[in-house]
């Protein structure tokens, strides 16, 4: 099976992005897929503590990301440059490696298939 | 004097270098997250989506001219200000 | 007083419409009036009809409270320019154009731009949701 | 090679379409296959029919020109979770929840997130056009 | 009649943005209203000189910008600072008024209605 | 050897930081706005989509490590490269 790399540039509540790409992962890791998650950039809002989906009538995204372990998803990764540059207070529920910048470059060289699900 | 509704993170930069003595602004959805890190404007009057602030678990120093409001205080803003400029880079 | 509101965001894509149903819903609460709403760019795609809500999300029905405002006297106007070349038809568009079905959502209608410079003109505000 | 193609812009706010559209006929030409052309996000609007192009643009017709790959052997799959919030329905769909009008153009298929994967799989190569 | 301020701050060809906002622009002033239009950050790209939208199939916007004034759309401003900043080139066929950032929140405050077309 | 499809300005600022040597880069769209502004990365070898550029109106040095290609060739580097990778933010 590939290697996947699913790329989360973007902030949670704003648009689906995030959810919709949590869905195609835990659907690559379904298929046995070897599912890598990575949080850059606004992304990296997806892991800020205290969310509070109800309050906008939608889910909350970290906790859909704590349950990610369920469907064997454990390597998730964040950019350490960009946690720090926006001083995000990261839920501590979640299991999460931050990496540098040429980890993030190793990462992607590494992977079959990266998909960003940007639009 | 105008009110701005800022919706973006680059459109409250926009925003910001463009603001008149004495406007308000009207901050929604994701710029709630760029609050925090801006260098703040002495004579503008800042309001906060409270139920995009509380989605998005940003809990901002209200003690800064900063302050939480909802949407039948935003109808109120608007009834006193003119123009209303939105910004969304 | 009367308001004039448009809105240029497609359904999850951004929050506009999310923060333009409650804005729209507050300014009636009080008592003023929404001439039209104005669906602008990708704001048409608020008015495709047959969108299903997901189960998940709190069914956050989005074209029932939009349909709902036109009951409040709320015109849901659609730029015609921006929905046909989108796929937002009404009868007369798909009839016109020799198109399978109409796409337009029961409530919504399609109009022309200066439909957007009269609402603007006759209302006391104007305001614009992007996203 | 064998491609798998993603698409994730709408018509008219991205140039996801002309981007993919030039490439996956650039891949053709070349002798490769494209297995399946995957719509995710706000790219299922790309699959609604409907859409008249405007007469002023060159008469770029997006919707033939995805068409016209079909007949190239790529089947044209929009992520089901994403068409149906968004309100394009195949023929199923409509009837299960009970709609006017399907909405989807021909040529196109409502297919799950499996299918992503799948042709990514099968694939030598995966590309995506977000705009 | 109203006055229009009609802002476009998108790049011309990734999006149909600045064509619809002119489209607007055009019929505001038919209906006599009293049009501006300013570009600022990306939308000053639409100033650009020796665009050809054919190589894209699409209509050249600098094109359709040079033939506002025969739409009574006289008052065309671009912000100074986003000039400069990207270096644009701007089309000689185009009568633009450049203005500082204050003159451009002068230009709002003296607006009844701001049209930026975002979305 | 990955190869890096860059849609967008933002996205090239996020894509420069995170190239590994030896990688490609190929520039589509607005970032041909991006380019002429850009410190370039010695080891990146950079193409961009000759129709965007010349829709634009830019006309950038190409004596640059830069070489302006069209679609057949983008194919060929899909070929030569894995994995392709997509940068819009």
């Amino acid at each position: 099976m590939k290697r996947y790399l699913f790329v989360i540039s973007r902030s949670p509540y704003r648009s689906s992005h995030a959810m919709e790409q949590l869905e195609a992962a835990m659907v690559a890791a379904v298929f046995d897929g070897q599912v890598s998650v990575l949080f850059r950039d606004e992304g990296v809002w997806n892991l800020q503590e205290n969310q509070s989906g109800e309050a906008s009538q939608q889910k909350t995204l970290s906790k859909v990301l704590a349950a990610l372990s369920s469907y064997e998803i454990e390597d998730l990764y964040a950019c350490h440059d960009s946690l720090v540059t926006r001083q995000v207070q990261m839920d501590n529920a979640l299991t999460v490696k931050t990496l540098s910048l040429a980890e993030q470059s190793q990462l992607i060289a590494a992977s079959d298939a990266v998909v960003t699900g940007q639009s | 004097m105008s009110l701005h509704l800022v919706f973006s993170v680059q459109g409250f930069h926009a925003c910001q270098r463009r603001l008149h003595a004495n406007d308000s602004q009207y901050l929604l959805g994701d710029v709630n997250y760029a609050w925090s890190q801006a260098a703040q404007v002495a004579e503008i009057t800042s309001y906060l989506l409270a139920a995009d602030a509380k989605t998005r678990g940003i809990s901002l120093d209200i003690s800064a001219p900063l302050t939480h409001i909802d949407y039948p205080d935003l109808v109120s803003l608007t009834v006193e200000h003119e123009p209303v400029v939105s910004w969304n880079e | 007083m009367k308001y004039a509101l448009a809105v240029h965001g497609a359904p999850y894509a951004t929050q506009a419409a999310v923060h333009a149903l409650s804005f729209a819903e507050a300014v009636l609460d009080q008592g003023h009036t929404i001439e039209r709403i104005f669906f602008f760019h990708e704001g048409v795609y608020q008015g495709l009809n047959g969108q299903i809500p997901p189960q998940d999300t709190f069914n956050q029905n989005l074209l029932e409270r939009w349909q709902a405002l036109t009951e409040r006297n709320v015109e849901l106007a659609l730029c015609i320019a921006s929905a046909i070349k989108r796929g937002v038809l009404d009868d007369a568009e798909q009839t016109r154009y020799e198109q399978d079905h109409p796409t337009l959502a029961p409530g919504f209608e399609l109009v022309g731009l200066g439909q957007l410079v009269a609402a603007i003109n006759s209302a006391d505000r104007y305001l614009e949701f992007p996203a």
